[in-house]
């Protein structure tokens, strides 16, 4: 450890360090231009100097790259150093007048305007740019140039540069704004969409996956991180002082002996593309009334503030239609999603809240408000018009002189309607989650023909599945709302617990018995058995000599499936339950 | 056509009799979904429960067809989707070769039928026992070889 | 001297080093006996014993019937003449745990094809040269060609007939049936304890000469050796009835070949179709 | 020259020393003609030539012919030396070659009209050491140049060379020699000043087993050229020099930075490298002593900030040759972040004679910081333009006077610039300053390089200032914002001044801006850079003012500034001036006034320069 003062202030830190990061650690503010955590300090901007009053040789260094010394005294904020950053700033003020961070430090320093040679430039010739790309990347798409005032910041011969990955790490780093990366950058730069808010904004490589996540800790998307792609950069390693960051962790498959499972996958939303009359995909302010939720979130992509994607603007107009795709029997899916109606009319008021001289409307089928208070509350948006209501469906969305015309029918009044709407949301129908189908197959549980998951009888074991210890909660099984997805996963949880509180578990008694008699120990069984629950057993006699080896079935491994007693041709396999004998009576019983 | 004295009967009244080996996890509770759902169907067929389609041994069919039986069915699950993981892949090659079998020793192979019916397939199961049981009158009663043999010595 | 003069030779030769210096308890071969139709099997046990044993074409006879006997068993180490179709017989043994390698000696001999025709079996053999065997014994013989072409001709033959047609045949043959069960019991693979015809709780198959029972029987008889009958003929050959049982095996050998790519016994390794499945199975019939 | 045997130990040397001195003393005379680029550009290898065919036409094979390196008095080559006598000739032509060897090598008479004439004194000298331009240098680190060729190496084992190596090798360790160094007092000729024998001493103590030498050869002040006469006349000093401080560090591997615009001095080095490979004075297990050490040659591009040490090391490293934060200095961490000595070429060359003859010989010569002698290179309105190699303490008035002959045209002195670009401008006042590193810091200029240039008084010190800064702008790296954009904005001020839209205040913005580059910037370019405007502001404050209120340049240089008339009485109508004038602004008839037409006129000063009567007249 190496003891210092800054600002009259007892500081200790560690041999290495920088000027900065002890003042940083001290909680001493120190303004910086050219400096990065992630990038090597250059020292070229000078902003960051400070003066060395004493422990060394007197004069003004530059924090950043300036290392500690014991005994230093160090003033961060002396006439001398203000002087010089005042100056710094000047300069910097007469060559990039435009830029907006220099602007503002000039104005907080007090540069005065001096009278010197004005210039257009933004690029303060920090080097970050530089740095960033060849210490950090890896890459060296761009360098310096020239000498002096004619330094420049380019690309080898001016020319798009081939070993640019279009990261972007340049523009994001530099301070001024003054880098465009479409001028050198071959490819378009590579921006991530954000699943959580539906693709509407984008993301970092690294990210917290969405609010409230749980562990609420960032994740590295291997395919976007340059340094799984270059092997360079592992800026984040360099900056996290927790030096959490760990390259070398893998997806790893977790294995756990559990005695019960919940499935609560959730659901998707219908692809509503697929219906070229509402133009989604193609018109920009069409939305899914999930986009919509995520407008009007306040940790959304806009925090909140609902804009049509195609101006930015407020939409005026706003027309949601219901059921696309659900209870739709040619072209969509028969069932009722269920969730609709209710977010649809709670969407109406969120919509009158964000834009009070908004209008809404809703085409329906049928408003179906089943649930405590739900009907009240739909009667409440039609009441205090904050929507109006029509009955029907809609036949055509196309683009007119900046809005879309919704045209539907009112079937109601019997009329055909015209609206021309700003945004257009969408409640699409609500299908089971992706992979379902091979979840519900790994578990051996079975699925409808739209993937959600069967209960073991639709009336008496709703959370129960035909395989013991898998529960289901939620829309997996079936389109849910709220209230009755927590009441489900209530009801499984409750059966979980009655499950596990027992001391020992309870098994269905059909399990597979081989006659030791007549059992020819050929193993075919053994190759029928999709548990391995089949292996061989010395039979043996009073001296405990082996007389034969036979098959035999571990009664806690067996299904009872009976797959072993159909390949034994000496019939042998017995399945408890479903005995050769009790099956010939029950056939015969068919007989006239 | 063996014509036989059933041919003769009302064929309006006459009803096959089918019998139906299910496994229990998808086609019974697919039967099962199919009463839940108030479905209807043809009284014609007589269920019988096994664990899996794994477990249908041809012998229980051929003594099925013994029995009178003038159609057999066996519905499993769905390839991918057995509740014992392979019982009804089991059961495909097998009865695909003993219908085979059959087909080769005289028998109409039309008699043996086989199905997937999952569990929410309520209403396929009750589509699919109209529509055999519609085959099943069309074919008429299935002379077993003992009654055949007969009613050709009588010939 | 003739070839089969020198092949008895050789195969008394084998057996009588074997048996001298106690590498075997037992020889099963062939006694060719002069005037009867076919060579019958010899249980030798001696050196001097030895000298009975011989091979011609009357040695129909497939030996490895013998060796899951219990007697054979209890003697010990058991040295049996096999020809190249026998040792696919022995394979399928060897595959179901019923005998051990290290618990037998395969003697092979070369085989120009046996009966008096010779047999079907025969014009369409591929494996007169026997494999996988310990020693093996006669003179080069020339492989037929094309023995692939008719391996099968009896079942499509029938195959080609109408479903009354076959109806018709099959029901006439059946009905011949008198329950003897030779056909199982000169089978190499019925090696059961208990035969499911002898199973009587339930009875799954009426013992009576019934044409309901015989149908069952030749039914089960076919669908559990299906993917493992070697095509010896046998059954066939000792069915007092003459029914034409190689047939129905011949239909389903065939079937296991188009459907699986699958003969059975060609090596002690292979799995057969029924112990196992593809997910690509055909669909093809199910609703 | 091929010298088939290795130099195993000391004794191998003296043998091989005994052999060439014997060798060149078997000789009856040498003629040694300066080779170096100033003379070779006046032809000087023709004269070589033209020496040794006459000399075999007469069969003088007891004359020894001799391409020496540079031997300083630039102003008059080519210079042909004979020895032993040490006659001096200037400005010989080949033609005159028949003369010499007819005169001085067979006859012993002298060629007259060859020789050195005071242009003051109008006095003719006929020996080296009289004449004036020498009579005052004391010659260390150019002890050899001029006596030897620098191509043969046996030429340099004869005058001694390699004999230092040899003793710190045989006879000394590694802290011996940083204690001889550190006694002797030598400081870094390179401008900073730092004690040589201390910054050796720093890296020996640094740990790690790969540490590097670099000699600094980028020499990049415009109008210095001492490094390059030293590469080029002795590279062995150099290189002799370096092994020694590898051996004082413990570094095996040296480079030598070299600007590409120095082929001649490449050259000679690369022969020096390979005769010193072949007798193993360079390689493994010098002298038996286990120690093994190579010099590798690294081009330089010709970037002035290059011969900042860090920005050196990031060239040298194949990176942009940008200057960094020092801390850490190289010497802790420099090439490939290993500890690395750098010293430039003339420090260098002074080792070898510090180890032979001793540090306290070596601290005898010079003031009591500044410790033996400086190469200069004088120029500008000077009579005797070339390299001077005097002690530090020696003062301006006696280099400019003494040695340098006083101002050209009799005009009057204004100031002397030290110190290269970043040096500062001393007044007349202080002409009897004695030079040395702290008395130059002390009046706003700087040792530098040792450049030394004279002004009279038709120089604008204003234009001077910005003359200079043009220069520092035109070579800063640009990397820090006080470097680029101050001596940026310093130099478009000056050029309002000298274009007379100066304003007021602009003086005081002059000098916040000096103080923030000079405190500010990242490296010594920066950090040195604004004394020449200080200094021209410190000493000569009204000529800015003069530019800045009155819009008027006293020297007559600002041509926005000035009007040019003729004086009439002056004018003896010679038409100098009309010939010359690029715009016909100039008319008259021969032998009478001439005019100036001021319409026409663009004040380019051609007519000012021109006129050999101080006739034209500046307003």
């Amino acid at each position: 450890m190496i003891n210092l003062t800054i600002d009259n202030q007892q500081i200790e830190a560690e041999e290495g360090k920088t000027l900065l990061a002890a003042a940083t650690l001290a909680g001493i503010d120190i303004p910086t231009l050219c400096y990065h955590p992630a990038v090597p300090s250059a020292g070229a901007c000078r902003i960051c100097v400070v003066e060395i009053t004493g422990g060394g040789q007197p004069g003004l260094v530059p924090a950043c790259a300036y290392p500690v010394q014991e005994g230093l005294e160090i003033q961060t904020e002396s006439e001398r150093v203000v002087a010089s950053r005042r100056m710094t700033l000047a300069l910097m003020l007469a060559r990039s007048p435009g830029a907006t961070i220099i602007q503002e430090m000039a104005q907080e320093y007090g540069a005065e305007p001096v009278p010197m040679d004005k210039g257009d430039d933004d690029c303060i010739m920090c080097g970050l740019c530089v740095r960033v790309c060849q210490d950090v990347i890896g890459q060296s798409a761009v360098c310096f140039e020239g000498r002096g005032h004619e330094r420049k910041i380019t690309t080898p011969y001016d020319k798009q540069s081939e070993v640019c990955l279009g990261c972007g790490a340049c523009a994001f780093i530099c301070p001024t704004g003054a880098i465009d990366p479409a001028d050198y950058c071959p490819h378009p730069l590579e921006t991530i969409p954000n699943d959580f808010n539906c693709g509407l904004d984008t993301r970092t490589p690294i990210h917290i996956p969405f609010p409230q996540a749980v562990p609420n800790k960032p994740l590295i998307d291997r395919e976007n991180c340059i340094h799984f792609i270059t092997g360079g950069c592992e800026a984040c390693k360099q900056i996290c002082p927790a030096d959490a960051i760990d390259f070398d962790m893998t997806d790893e498959y977790v294995t756990e002996k559990v005695g019960a499972i919940v499935v609560a996958t959730g659901y998707e939303l219908f692809n509503p593309d697929v219906y070229a009359e509402y133009g989604y995909g193609r018109y920009p302010d069409v939305v899914t009334s999930i986009e919509f939720e995520r407008m009007v979130s306040a940790s959304g992509p806009t925090t909140g503030e609902l804009v049509r994607p195609s101006t930015g603007k407020p939409p005026k107009t706003v027309v949601f239609l219901q059921c696309i795709g659900s209870r739709r029997e040619q072209g969509g899916l028969p069932y009722c999603s269920k969730i609709c109606c209710m977010y649809t009319a709670k969407h109406a008021i969120l919509y009158k809240h964000k834009v009070h001289d908004g209008q809404a409307f809703v085409f329906y089928m049928d408003v179906r408000s089943g649930g405590k208070n739900y009907e009240q509350f739909v009667r409440r948006v039609i009441k205090e018009q904050m929507a109006t209501y029509l009955r029907g469906r809609v036949a055509k969305i196309f683009p007119s002189d900046g809005k879309l015309i919704v045209r539907g029918a009112d079937t109601l009044s019997g009329t055909q309607v015209e609206i021309a709407a700003e945004m257009v949301v969408l409640a699409p129908a609500m299908v089971p989650a992706a992979g379902i189908r091979n979840l519900a197959q790994t578990l051996r549980i079975g699925y409808d023909e739209h993937g959600f998951l069967l209960e073991a009888h639709p009336k008496l074991r709703p959370v129960e599945t035909n395989t013991a210890g898998v529960f289901l909660a939620g829309a997996c099984h079936s389109p849910k709302d709220i209230p009755d997805s927590v009441a489900q996963a209530s009801a499984a949880a409750s059966k979980v617990l009655g499950l596990i509180s027992h001391q020992t578990l309870t098994r269905e008694p059909t399990i597979g018995i081989v006659d030791e008699e007549t059992c020819n120990a050929c193993f075919e069984c053994e190759g029928a058995c999709a548990y391995g629950a089949i292996g061989p057993k010395e039979l043996k006699d009073r001296k405990g000599e082996v007389t034969a080896v036979v098959a035999y079935i571990n009664e806690g491994l067996c299904q009872g499936c009976g797959a072993c007693a159909v390949t034994c041709r000496s019939k042998s396999i017995e399945v408890q339950g479903y005995r050769d004998d009790q099956l010939f009576a029950a056939i015969n019983a068919t007989g006239r | 056509m063996i014509q036989t004295k059933h041919d003769q009967d009302d064929t309006a009244q006459w009803q096959p009799r089918i019998v139906a080996f299910l496994c229990n996890w998808c086609s019974y509770a697919g039967a099962d979904l199919a009463g839940m759902s108030r479905l209807s169907y043809p009284a014609s067929i007589k269920i019988i429960r096994l664990p899996c389609s794994g477990k249908v041994d041809p012998m229980f069919v051929l003594k099925s067809f013994e029995r009178g039986a003038d159609m057999v069915l066996v519905s499993g699950c769905h390839p991918g989707d057995c509740h014992y993981t392979s019982g009804n892949y089991h059961a495909r090659r097998k009865l695909k070769a003993f219908r085979e079998l059959m087909s080769f020793l005289g028998v109409d192979p039309r008699r043996f039928k086989f199905s997937w019916v999952s569990a929410a397939e309520g209403a396929k199961w009750s589509k699919l026992v109209e529509e055999i049981t519609a085959e099943a009158r069309e074919l008429g009663p299935f002379r077993t070889f003992p009654e055949a043999a007969k009613t050709e010595a009588s010939q | 001297m003739s070839p089969e003069a020198s092949t008895a030779q050789s195969l008394a030769q084998t057996a009588a080093e074997m048996l001298s210096q106690g590498q075997v308890a037992l020889v099963i071969g062939y006694a060719p006996t002069e005037g009867k139709r076919l060579s019958p099997p010899v249980f030798v046990t001696t050196p001097e014993e030895a000298q009975r044993l011989g091979f011609d074409s009357r040695c129909f006879g497939n030996l490895s019937v013998y060796l899951w006997s219990p007697q054979v068993r209890q003697m010990g180490k058991t040295a049996v003449v096999v020809k190249g179709c026998d040792v696919r017989a022995v394979n399928v043994l060897l595959r179901e745990n019923v005998i051990k390698r290290e618990d037998i000696v395969l003697i092979g001999v070369r085989c120009g094809g046996v009966g008096d025709l010779p047999a079907h079996k025969c014009t369409v053999c591929d494996c007169r040269d026997p494999q996988g065997c310990d020693v093996v014994v006669g003179d080069a013989v020339d492989q037929p060609d094309g023995a692939a072409e008719g391996r099968y001709s009896a079942a499509e033959a029938l195959e080609e007939k109408s479903l009354d047609e076959r109806r018709e045949f099959w029901q006439r043959q059946l009905d011949k049936c008198i329950r003897c069960y030779a056909c199982r019991q000169v089978c190499p693979l019925c090696y059961c304890k208990r035969c499911i015809v002898e199973k009587s709780t339930p009875q799954w198959v009426e013992t009576s000469a019934h044409p309901r029972g015989n149908l069952s029987w030749n039914v089960v008889r076919a669908f559990h050796l299906a993917g493992r009958c070697v095509g010896c003929g046998e059954c066939e050959r000792v069915c007092p009835m003459n029914i034409p049982l190689g047939a129905i095996n011949q239909k389903m050998a065939k079937l296991m070949e188009d459907e699986y790519d699958f003969r059975s016994g060609m090596s002690p390794e292979e799995k057969a179709p029924f112990t196992t499945f593809s997910t690509d199975d055909t669909d093809e019939g199910i609703l | 020259m091929a010298v088939a045997t290795q130099l195993r130990t000391p004794e191998d040397l003296a043998n091989l020393r005994e052999q060439a001195a014997t060798r060149r003393e078997s000789k009856r005379m040498a003629i040694a003609i300066c080779c170096g680029t100033g003379c070779r550009a006046q032809g000087s290898m023709d004269l070589v030539e033209e020496f040794r065919s006459r000399l075999e036409a007469e069969g003088l094979s007891d004359v020894e012919v001799r391409a020496t390196g540079c031997h300083g008095f630039c102003e008059r080559g080519p210079l042909v030396v004979i020895y032993p006598k040490e006659i001096f000739y200037c400005g010989v032509q080949d033609t005159d070659v028949a003369d010499i060897v007819d005169k001085s090598i067979k006859g012993d008479e002298l060629v007259e009209s060859l020789l050195f004439r005071d242009p003051v004194s109008k006095n003719r000298f006929h020996l080296e050491h009289e004449v004036p331009f020498y009579a005052k240098q004391q010659r260390i680190v150019f002890r050899n140049n001029g006596k030897i060729d620098p191509v043969v190496i046996s030429d340099y084992i004869a005058v001694d060379g390699y004999v230092a190596l040899a003793k710190a090798l045989t006879q000394m360790t590694p802290e011996a020699v940083i204690d001889e160094v550190e006694k002797s007092g030598l400081r870094g000729r390179g401008g900073g000043g730092f004690p040589t024998g201390r910054k050796w001493r720093i890296c020996h103590g640094q740990p790690g087993d790969q540490k590097y030498i670099i000699c600094n050869g980028d020499e990049g002040d415009p109008g210095a050229f001492m490094d390059r006469s030293i590469m080029e006349g002795d590279p062995h000093s150099v290189l002799e020099g370096m092994t020694i401080g590898a051996y004082a560090i413990g570094a095996s591997r040296a480079y030598m930075y070299v600007r590409a615009e120095y082929p001649l001095a490449v050259a000679n080095l690369e022969i020096a490298l390979e005769q010193s490979r072949a007798l193993g004075l360079l390689g493994e297990d010098i002298f038996g002593s286990g120690f093994s050490f190579d010099v590798e040659i690294v081009r330089g591009a010709g970037a002035f900030v290059c011969g900042e040490e860090t920005g050196l090391i990031s060239s040298i490293q194949g990176d942009i040759g940008s200057p960094r934060q020092r801390p850490p200095y190289p010497a802790e961490s420099g090439l490939w972040d290993k500890p690395t000595n750098i010293n430039n070429v003339e420090t260098w060359a002074n080792i070898p004679v510090i180890i032979d003859r001793g540090a306290d010989w070596f601290a005898s010569v010079g003031t009591e910081k500044s410790k033996g002698t400086k190469v200069f290179s004088l120029v500008g309105k000077v009579q005797n333009t070339g390299l001077v190699e005097v002690p530090m303490g020696t003062t301006l008035r006696e280099i400019v006077y003494d040695i340098g002959g006083g101002i050209l045209k009799k005009r009057k002195f204004k100031a002397v610039q030290t110190g290269g670009p970043s040096g500062g401008c001393i007044p007349e006042a202080m002409l009897d300053l004695p030079v040395d590193f702290e008395k130059l810091r002390d009046v706003g200029a700087m040792m530098g390089s040792g450049g030394l240039i004279v002004m009279d008084e038709r120089t604008c010190m204003v234009d001077v200032a910005k003359y200079f800064l043009a220069f520092l702008v035109d070579e800063s790296c640009g990397k820090c914002t006080p470097c680029r954009e101050g001596l940026f904005q310093m130099h478009a001020i000056l050029s309002r001044i000298t274009e007379g839209r100066g304003r007021e205040g602009d003086i005081e913005l002059l000098q916040r801006l000096a103080a923030y580059v000079g405190e500010s910037s990242l490296c010594q370019l920066g950090g040195t850079a604004p004394n020449p405007v200080l200094s021209t502001i410190r000493y000569f404050r009204d000529e800015y003012e003069a530019h800045i209120d009155h819009k008027r340049c006293p020297a007559g240089v600002c041509t926005s500034l000035v009007n040019f008339g003729i004086d009439s009485e002056a004018c003896k109508g010679c038409g100098l001036c009309l010939k010359d004038c690029p715009t016909e602004a100039i008319s008259g008839e021969k032998k009478a006034p001439h005019r100036i037409d001021e319409t026409v006129c663009v004040q380019c000063g051609v007519c000012y320069e021109a006129c050999p009567f101080d006739a034209i007249t500046v307003e």
